[in-house]
């Protein structure tokens, strides 16, 4: 393994590049995905390396680039459609929800959607409300979508190019706040490819299992390391791709630990990571569970401008360190 | 495929078409009355010669999408008739297999890629699908059906403007048939021309009587020949009706009888069979002769379609996700 | 009390009416609402009664009909959206999540928006997938909405009366197949409100709880009633108002159960329903409970067309009916 | 307010408003570069003209909506700068507590309804006050500011055709400064005039130097006239230009050095002073005190904001919806 360093945004570069040095059929279209190199640096120099007809800047019509990444889906190319904040794929959503995600199911299998749409989610940058949201739950809960939520770099990459790979929809939620942070481990070289529907056991401990999505796997995981000292030993588990989930380590992760901590960044109410809890406390690993299942997210809110107002209405560090040290010492 | 009046072949294939897509929806109709189909319907009986005049514009090649109203866009296109029945009934023969219905017949080997149940939503598809064609250099052109209804979502809009400054081969083919279900295009829009839709877009806009089926193809071949010659996109304002209600719900409450009448004096049918007979391509009993192979045609699918076998609940699960394979 | 027995669809045009002779500033718009009477006849002959100035035909733009609406509502008009079915939620997704939900927190509480976004939801009629979704998760998970699944004639009557007094958004979900069959209640004369929030406890029992939203209260309540000619004793519980969601009188009765049973139409990933088994499962009557969660809800797959599929797709009685068994049965 | 030539106040106003936008502008770019400020700015140095003519067309109870570039809009309608500046700098005092920032704030007591983070968010949302004045019969016009690149959004085309066939009292008012972003209109659009998008919707076009205070005023005037006649809406295209990048960090790869100093040699402040000289309703001196004022008025507007209390979170959860009053 090589010991590069990558931020997410060079790992998705990356990515993107080696597909489109793979197959002629993948391009990226997206608002100044051009000669800007994209809102948040990710395509950076594609323009230049690809020429503007495989990296094809598109007016301001999210509705409009995200239905014609699927006509050309279904007309035997593979785009990658940049939607600059996912909060405008509120704009999409027909394209995304009614068209992409049912398609292949609804014609029978007679047509297939090949579409990759990756947006920037999440707050930290203070640019408020309409520019900061993690929309997970409308995504996972549209049956016909694949949703990947990568923490780290290399992670990224990988999973980038198996969602450029997959036949169907997929929704890649890349994290604005870790476009510019290097992961902790090095972005293998090549075309290595990470499997949709893998959850990833990031360590692993026995007095309490963590599931973190996004940014959140990061702040876990700093969690993790520093109760370890106290002697409090910490499963952190990263499912990588919410939708299709894999629950298998969490569950058996569960029936070691006895106690569950969930994490997200979105509002609490109707939060993607329900869907981890409602398989838990319907699963036969329940009766191992010897504490209530904490859900850490964030708060019901708009996302504030305020640094000091962001920063509370979502999980920091010190919000998990104490779950987890409660959930521990309470629960016997 | 070429002009309605260039030869004897092409004026049976207008005519033919025209009447399947009348027999077909004439049968649906029947089969929905009779309590044989579920769900709704949208009939297009009176608007037959706009997508006749449209896909003999085209090569199999070429690609359509289509809408909510759509059997005639399928039909058109080529699509087989008992596999469209089949769907309708609920068939695992169906063009899906039961699973999509009226509102969303495909068949790719036609290339049409879908009915669509969003007014609107199939136009920046054809969008994407006319950037495919460009992209691969496939030569392709894709048209997109629509109603006069849809020209006032946002996916319109959006659509016409990315076909307009991509050049795409694409063509914007609006069947104005006067209503969005109750909304006469006179409440909906404050212009008395939609072609004037393209003036915003840099989009040349034409107007052709959509009951003409000679009129629409003309302007469809002109349209797809500068699709073809990298020259963009066009907007096609065929004026024609639906005789029918919008769906099975429909009270008519929005429009007189009157006005229903008078259009049915507008039979796209007759007037063309009035044209080939005096171009002398047809006789009046190969005309009738015509429209009695459509009828057996569709009789033929029907009682196909009601023999076949019922789709079934086991599988759909795994229908979701095409399989990734390594 | 009357024992006026209405429809879904009589009750909700007897609100509307009530509120538009209450106050001027209430209008109704939205696609064929007008002389056609509502593409599910809910409107009706609102249109001869108001005029065409207060019951507004629009043209087929869904987001700009509710964009009309929330500027509308910010300058003092108390407007109700008809949004023909819910699938074209999608359209308007900008202007309901991220302008209507987000304004009066956004700008500080300057506006507020008081409008009602009415739209029929859910399989049935054979409509395939374009439009027969559930799309709960959608509203339930954005901040600043409101979001109102009404089971039977009487509470939609009551809490849309509710909903049209509330100074912020409010949607409000109407199952198709409710709308011409009359509720077991009658629904009461007059302008009697049902507040937004409050959970109903249909009926009371003492081995499960049932949770379900909509149609399937119905379908809930006919699975107890059978069940208690077998002993089997059942809590049924409708939030009516899943966001703001009351679960008091959920965490009460499953300290008496100890079993509960969760039940929608819509698909089980990321459902809306988690939110219940979230709040069940990190709560403190966790402890309470002697069996798993279970949770009764749609495939995950778009809705199908032919009626054999199409039933298959969501819960039916009988599959409500062997889930409550089966929980009673196996855990003691 | 009045033509800005209409008389030495009226002069005094559209230059001391368009010198507020400037020194403001400056002031928020100061604060960030000094890292006081958070999040991202958006500035319209080199536009001030277009909102300042356009407001002076206004009353009080006349209502806008903005966009994420919207301090000008704000101020030219009368917005409170402490206000404002606090708002940026996450004080309790600020138009929206520290919750908005730059992206949302709003003025109702100027009949502000709001920038907005989403491009073309604002013009539906304007085109429902425009409704409700019209079903209230109060008598105002709403003018939805909006770029060049909003004019791709589905949002536009749907709000622009409700205004048209309703004839709603609205101005769409594009300030067109020649890119969305990176994207040249040259690139966004097929047109050359983009006025000519008012065709497809029966809304005349109106263009108009967007650097021209008085010209500006003018059509915006013409424009609210006929919108309070009942007449409808109208679409003013304002050709102007953003001297700085979209954002902080445009490094302003997609235009040349020469084309942003060209547009410099526009600015929309030396023109005007030289017409209220030459019309004789200002002096030099005036002028200058004028500009004075105007950096004045910032200062105190940053120096009391600076000192304010900051926005705390306690709160916050209440603050989502407003309380039901029974
Ligand atoms: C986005 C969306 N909005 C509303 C509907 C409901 N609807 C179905 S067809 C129709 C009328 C469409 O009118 P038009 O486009 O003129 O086509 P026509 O029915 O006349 O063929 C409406 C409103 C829908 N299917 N999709
Ligand atoms: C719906 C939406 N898409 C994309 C963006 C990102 N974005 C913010 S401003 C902008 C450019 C807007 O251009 P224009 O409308 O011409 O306004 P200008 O910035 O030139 O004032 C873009 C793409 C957004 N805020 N909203
Ligand atoms: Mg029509
Ligand atoms: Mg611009």
């Amino acid at each position: 393994m090589s010991d590069r360093m990558l931020t997410m945004a060079e790992a998705v570069r990356e990515a993107m590049s080696i597909a489109f040095d793979e197959r002629p059929e993948v391009f990226l279209l997206g608002e100044d995905v051009g000669i800007y190199g994209g809102a948040f640096g990710v395509s950076g120099d594609m323009y230049h390396r690809y020429g503007a007809e495989r990296v094809l800047d598109t007016p301001i019509a999210e509705l409009g680039i995200v239905g014609a990444a699927v006509g050309a889906a279904l007309s035997g190319m593979r785009p990658i459609v940049e939607i600059q904040f996912s909060d405008f794929t509120a704009q999409a959503m027909d394209q995304i929800a009614n068209q992409a995600a049912k398609i292949h199911f609804m014609l029978g299998g007679a047509l297939h959607v090949p579409m990759v749409l990756r947006t920037p989610q999440g707050s930290g940058t203070g640019a408020a409300a309409q520019h900061s949201q993690n929309l997970e739950p409308w995504f996972a809960s549209v049956p016909g979508l694949k949703v990947v939520v990568p923490s780290n770099p290399a992670d990224a990459k990988g999973l980038l190019l198996a969602a450029i790979d997959d036949p169907n929809p997929v929704i890649f939620l890349e994290h604005k706040l870790l476009y510019k942070i290097p992961g902790r481990d090095p972005v293998p070289e090549g075309a290595t490819r990470i499997p949709l529907g893998v959850s990833k056991v990031v360590r692993e401990g026995k007095d309490l299992t963590i599931v973190a999505t996004g940014i959140m796997v990061n702040k876990s995981y700093e969690v993790a390391e520093k109760l370890a000292a106290e002697g409090i030993s910490i499963t952190l588990i990263d499912p990588r791709t919410i939708s299709p989930l894999d629950m298998q380590p969490v569950f058996e992760s569960v029936e070691k630990t006895g106690r569950l901590l969930v994490v997200q960044e979105g509002p609490a109410q109707a939060g993607f990571i329900n869907e981890v809890i409602a398989q838990m406390a319907g699963s036969s690993s329940f009766g191992s569970l010897i504490a209530p299942i904490k859900r850490l997210a964030g708060m019901n809110i708009p996302i504030p401008y305020a640094p000091q107002l962001e920063k509370a209405a979502v999980p920091q560090i010190e919000d998990i360190e104490s779950a987890a040290r409660e959930i521990v010492k309470n629960w016997r | 495929m070429g002009h309605p009046l260039s030869s004897p072949e092409h004026a049976r294939h207008a005519l033919l078409y025209m009447w399947r897509i009348r027999k077909f929806e004439e049968a649906v109709e029947d089969l929905f009355g009779r309590g044989m189909m579920h769900g709704t319907m949208h009939l297009s009986i009176g608007q037959e010669a706009a997508p006749t005049g449209m896909c003999m514009a085209l090569t199999l090649q070429d690609q359509i999408t289509s809408t909510h109203r759509g059997h005639g866009h399928c039909i058109a296109k080529g699509a087989d008739l008992t596999r469209m029945i089949a769907e309708l009934l609920g068939k695992k023969i169906g063009y899906c297999g039961g699973r999509g219905g009226s509102m969303h017949i495909a068949d790719v080997e036609t290339g049409n890629l879908g009915a669509n149940g969003v007014v609107g939503g199939g136009i920046p598809i054809a969008a994407g699908a006319a950037l495919a064609s460009k992209m691969m250099k496939r030569g392709t052109v894709a048209v997109s059906f629509f109603g006069d209804g849809a020209m006032n979502e946002g996916a319109f809009h959006e659509a016409a403007n990315l076909a307009a400054i991509w050049k795409l081969p694409m063509i914007l083919f609006c069947e104005n048939n006067g209503y969005g279900m109750s909304s006469s295009t006179a409440k909906a829009f404050a212009i008395d021309d939609l072609a004037d839709r393209g003036k915003g877009y840099g989009i040349p806009g034409v107007n052709v009587d959509g009951n003409d089926v000679v009129a629409v193809y003309e302007v469809a071949q002109a349209a797809v020949d500068r699709a073809k010659a990298g020259e963009g996109p066009t907007l096609i304002i065929a004026e024609t009706y639906r005789w029918k209600g919008h769906s099975r719900s429909d009270k008519n409450l929005y429009r007189t009888k009157e006005e229903i009448e008078e259009w049915r004096t507008k039979d796209p049918i007759p007037k063309f069979i009035a044209r080939a007979i005096e171009a002398k391509l047809l006789t009046q009993e190969q005309c009738d002769a015509i429209q009695n192979d459509a009828i057996e045609a569709i009789k033929a699918a029907v009682n196909e379609s009601v023999k076949a076998e019922a789709a079934e609940p086991s599988g759909l699960l795994d229908a979701v996700f095409k399989a990734v394979t390594a």
